[in-house]
């Protein structure tokens, strides 16, 4: 905990959302709002959450970076001047900020001080996680352990939550009209435009190395920051390099859409299956060990190791496929055609 | 100076959720107010992570944890940092991503029928 | 070793100053670009080699790991931070920016 | 017996499953969402039903999921309040779903097997609000019935994405100040568990931090269940929603909210802080008095019918509301019996809403004429609706505002007893509007006009007509036996010494 350092990266923080929200152009504000987050991974990082900083790095600066520029891209960069006797909200907002401001800073005089090992929430509950973590789930990383076992029922739901909103992109935006069903092109064709060979090279021989590291992510979740959701995401993130760098057809074609909701059912539908054998076989819902009895060859503790690896596994699939279903459906306006 | 230091990252967060929410109810442009839901939900964050850290505590994560040898070796909780804010606001990004996903959806369907992202225009327009 | 470690640091800092500075006070946007392109991937190299040696003080299998990860994040920004760059410039061009020349007067 | 004992989860997660298994084989087989939503929802009922029985027979039950005991882990608790409102939202939903089956046909051809997915995760979202002793897990759950119930929304068609956008942003700044509110009791106590909470917190109580927390859970409650000054997102939203959305959003989500607000004035807090500690119960029983009257005086100016019901939500949100706070068992038996009724009335006019969206084609009020003559079973149904509403005994509606009264004048605040008279009034108005507007026949002057004195009765098609009917009967059960519920079930759920 080095407070110099906090200090610095936290006032430029602030300094990036005041510009998020000054700047006149769209694409602008989407860049800076990338460096915030970066400037957040850095914080998290210091603070010592590195699964927070790495979901941020991934989420925050890369999928929702794209998702801004891919908004901007279907509809206009450019931020207009508020036309004159409108400024009740902008006197309406000021207001509300500075009443939550002023009655939060009330509040804030009684915490406990930053990084105080006394504190309650260093006391209460997590003692109890921290030194439990290997002898109920043999799982180093006690992040994981809490995230996908002692409270993985809030992660089902996550999960569900990232289901939903593609489920809810896709009946937004996506119009049936054009195309009852995907067409796919008979073989791969470079689209008209401009582009550029140095880029796709790269791209392309990027992509494996990128799903390696996701799948290494995934599995490696146990022992090191990381999980079903970063590696999902980095997965994504990979399908979206070659939709940028080729188009979206190339990505239709590996990775249709039928596919992708498909999988991204399956995805979530492997964490509520593990949750629901187990509670055939009369544990209750999501009590992995109970699992010993089928799997060869485990203790209960090593059941709940195996539980959390497989609905890992899940989380990355449902996430990767929902991730590139919002991009595929933001870039093109729902047509699935064309796009960024 | 103690106070400072103790208190700082309490302050930062209240003045992004300040921005945050000005932007939303404020700003004109419908981007520009997700913009704000998101700097508002990250602000949100950085308060829980500063409940999560610990002084003289590393990463949460076991060292030297593989193996079942290691599940006798004595671990200390002071020694790690408090992992529960970490888990909560693993969720809390996953369902921010989801809601930008949501809100930058219908912003794409509210420029297809009304061809602008200002409140104002989209007023005029309605009546 | 702790020499070299600090040399390549400084330079390492040294270079990205001097990118930065290269950013603001170049005249256009092509000869930015080539700062920023230039100068970020060998000052983030200069930063990450001294990490690697640092790992070195004790040498083991897990430090030998842990040093080709950081190689792999070196090889990584290699091939990334130019082509990224390229794309920019590319993009750049595309849009119509126009390289600065010497004012026509002076040349004539 | 794995099903009796694993009920609690059951409930949540046979809507979780089925909401997969409609996606999937809605994929090749559109016809498949519908039986697969209408059995789901049938099971939950089942399985709520069979919970409600359980806990009135043995006391609350607490289900540790994953096996992990509860301050750890995340634990459900279900004792009488949350076995009826879950009751209520199965028995809601299994009849919303009836209801929607011809009129997401019509509405959204397109996009059926969306809609039922999106429908039933509403649903289970609900449901584990309701369900959950955790109040970090109610914030993941509501955030899923808030992203499902945007893209429902925003499915309708003429102004709903912009009225889901501002849905969106209002409903993130409650989500993230109900977030935000979870964190100040984390910080101050380190538990996220409600009944561990419950115990920590006493000693606490004196500190701002507890306060501000206290006010952040509330000010994000009160934007979801669109609470007078907060409001302003729910008549835009409710009325573009497409009718099929409409029926299960409107008589659910807010009510879930008072619940929420239910849950963690008692169960987390205690009736002594927020009602003696703090000097809150004045203001907002004010406040509700204030959201009754303006939710009247702008549902009395509306000409179109939904529109009109949805300022009637932000009045009924007031009652509730109001009822809590007035910090009496009359009126916190009132509000919860009313969060019965009032979602039983809501999508009782709701339902009544989409069969005229669905059969005439339009909301506005003069729509309406001579519908008497054309649909006298809906018309029918829809009167015991509107009677309710007025608070007309035997039905349902009365017997709520009886206790809410009677809660009124044990505490004194006659202004709230008066705001009621007065929106019951103002009800009476508007529903014997409707009514003669109904009752009257379509002006002679239509080319056809000798045609429509024929009478020519088109009812309704039977699985729209159903849910109504259902609800009507409803309605008047559970007026006549609302002396049991209260006696049998919302007794057991007051705080002591009230």
């Amino acid at each position: 905990m080095i407070w110099q350092l906090d200090i610095s990266v936290l006032s430029l923080i602030v300094l990036c959302a005041f510009a998020t929200i000054m700047v006149k152009d769209l694409l602008s504000a989407a860049i800076i709002f990338g460096a915030y987050s970066f400037l957040m991974c850095l914080l998290w990082t210091e603070m010592g959450a590195v699964d927070v900083a790495f979901t941020e790095a991934s989420v925050g600066a890369g999928v929702s970076t794209i998702l801004f520029i891919a908004a901007a891209y279907q509809t206009t960069r450019i931020v207009k001047p508020r036309k004159s006797g409108r400024i009740l909200a902008k006197i309406l907002g000021l207001a509300a900020a500075i009443v939550m401001g002023l009655v939060l800073l009330a509040a804030e005089t009684n915490f406990p001080g930053f990084a105080d090992p006394g504190s309650p929430a260093s006391r209460h509950l997590s003692p109890y996680y921290i030194t439990h973590t290997l002898s109920d789930t043999a799982v180093p990383n006690m992040v994981t352990s809490v995230l996908a076992d002692y409270r993985g029922f809030d992660t089902m739901f996550e999960t569900a939550v990232i289901f939903a909103a593609g489920l809810a992109v896709i009946a937004i935006l996506r119009r049936f009209k054009h195309t009852g069903r995907c067409e796919l092109p008979e073989t791969y064709s470079i689209s008209a435009g401009y582009q550029d060979t140095i880029i796709r090279f790269i791209s392309r021989q990027l992509v494996p190395f990128m799903q390696l590291f996701a799948l290494y992510v995934v599995a490696h979740g146990h022992h090191s920051p990381g999980g079903g959701f970063q590696g999902g995401v980095i997965l994504g993130a990979s399908f979206i390099l070659l939709a940028i760098s080729y188009d979206l057809k190339l990505v239709m074609n590996r990775l249709n859409e039928k596919w992708n909701i498909l999988l991204g059912n399956i995805g979530v539908l492997i964490y509520a299956s593990i949750g629901f054998i187990c509670l055939l076989m009369g544990a209750n819902f999501l009590d992995y060990s109970v699992l010993s009895k089928i799997l060869p060859a485990t203790d209960p503790v090593m059941a709940r190791s195996h539980g959390m690896l497989g609905i890992e596994i899940g989380v990355a699939i449902a996430v990767m496929a929902i991730v590139v279903t919002i991009y595929l459906n933001l870039a093109s306006h729902g047509k699935l055609d064309k796009g960024l | 100076m103690e106070y400072l230091v103790s208190h700082y990252n309490y302050w930062i967060y209240i003045l992004l959720m300040m921005v945050g929410l000005y932007a939303m109810l404020a700003k004109n442009n419908l981007v520009k107010k997700v913009i704000g839901m998101s700097i508002f939900q990250t602000a949100i964050i950085v308060f829980y992570v500063s409940t999560g850290a610990k002084r003289e505590a590393t990463i949460p994560i076991i060292a030297h944890g593989h193996g079942h040898d290691a599940a006798h070796a004595v671990i200390d909780a002071a020694h790690y940092a408090n992992p529960l804010p970490h888990v909560l606001m693993l969720t809390a990004i996953v369902v921010s991503v989801g809601t930008l996903g949501v809100a930058l959806a219908l912003c794409l369907g509210i420029y297809r029928r009304y061809n602008t992202l200002e409140e104002d225009e989209i007023q005029e327009q309605l009546q | 070793m702790d020499i070299v470690v600090i040399m390549l640091t400084v330079a390492g800092v040294f270079l990205f100053f001097a990118t930065t500075v290269g950013i603001l006070r170049f005249p256009d946007f092509y000869s930015r670009m080539h700062a920023a392109g230039k100068g970020d991937t060998l000052s983030s190299l200069l930063m990450l080699l001294p990490l690697v040696l640092y790992n070195f003080h004790e040498l083991n299998l897990a430090n030998l790991l842990l040093a080709m990860k950081i190689l792999l994040i070196g090889v990584f920004i290699f091939m990334a931070s130019p082509t990224a760059t390229h794309a920019i410039v590319d993009a750049g061009f595309e849009a119509g920016a126009k390289p600065w020349v010497k004012k026509p007067e002076e040349e004539a | 017996m794995i099903i009796y004992e694993q009920a609690p989860a059951l409930i949540v997660v046979i809507p979780l499953l089925s909401a997969f298994a409609i996606n999937i084989f809605g994929l090749y087989n559109r016809n498949t969402c519908f039986p697969i939503a209408l059995l789901a929802m049938a099971a939950t009922l089942g399985a709520a039903t069979s919970t409600l029985v359980r806990v009135l027979q043995t006391g609350p039950i607490s289900y540790r999921l994953g096996g992990w005991p509860p301050p750890f882990g995340i634990e459900y608790v279900i004792d009488h309040l949350n076995g009826l409102v879950l009751v209520t939202i199965a028995a809601v939903s299994l009849l919303a779903v009836i209801f929607a089956k011809l009129s997401v046909e019509k509405e959204l051809p397109e996009k059926i097997q969306q809609f039922y997915t999106l429908f039933v995760l509403l649903v289970t979202g609900l449901l584990g609000m309701t369900l959950t002793g955790d109040a970090f897990n109610l914030y993941v759950l509501l955030e899923i019935s808030a992203l499902t119930g945007y893209a429902l929304i925003a499915l309708g068609d003429n102004r709903a994405l912009l009225a889901s956008f501002n849905y969106v942003i209002l409903g993130t700044i409650g989500a993230s100040f109900y977030l935000l509110g979870v964190g100040h009791l984390y910080i101050m106590t380190g538990s996220l568990n409600m009944g561990d909470l419950f115990n920590i917190l006493p000693a606490l109580y004196a500190t701002r931090a507890v306060f501000v927390a206290f006010l952040l859970v509330l000010c994000g409650v009160w934007l979801k269940m669109a609470f007078f000054p907060l409001h302003t997102w729910l008549p835009n939203a409710y009325t573009y929603a497409p009718s099929a959305a409409g029926c299960l959003v409107a008589p659910l989500v807010t009510k879930v909210s008072v619940y929420i607000m239910i849950r963690v004035m008692l169960s987390v807090f205690s009736a002594n802080y927020v009602f003696d500690v703090l000097s809150l119960a004045g203001p907002i029983v004010w406040l509700s008095v204030a959201a009754i009257l303006f939710g009247s005086i702008f549902a009395l100016a509306q000409t179109d019918l939904k529109k009109m019901l949805t300022y009637l939500i932000v009045a009924e949100v007031g009652y509730m509301v109001g009822g809590v706070w007035l910090a009496t068992g009359y009126g916190i038996s009132g509000a919860i019996l009313h969060i019965v009724n009032d979602a039983l009335m809501t999508f009782c006019l709701f339902v009544f809403a989409g069969i005229v969206a669905y059969k005439i084609g339009g909301q506005k009020l003069s729509d309406l004429q001579g519908l008497y003559r054309k649909m006298p079973v809906t018309m029918a149904a829809f009167t015991v609706g509107a009677l309710s509403m007025i608070g007309v005994p035997p039905t349902a509606g009365f017997f709520s505002k009886w206790y809410l009264i009677l809660g009124a004048i044990e505490a004194g605040s006659y202004h709230f007893m008066a705001a009621l008279l007065i929106s019951s009034l103002v009800n009476a108005i508007l529903f014997f509007r409707i009514i003669e507007i109904a009752y009257f026949e379509p002006k002679a002057d239509h080319h056809h006009g000798t045609e429509s004195s024929e009478a020519v009765i088109s009812e309704a098609p039977f699985s729209m007509l159903l849910p109504l009917l259902v609800v009507a009967v409803g309605l008047i059960v559970i007026g006549l036996y609302s002396g049991t519920i209260v006696s049998n079930i919302i007794q057991y759920s007051l705080p002591a010494g009230l």
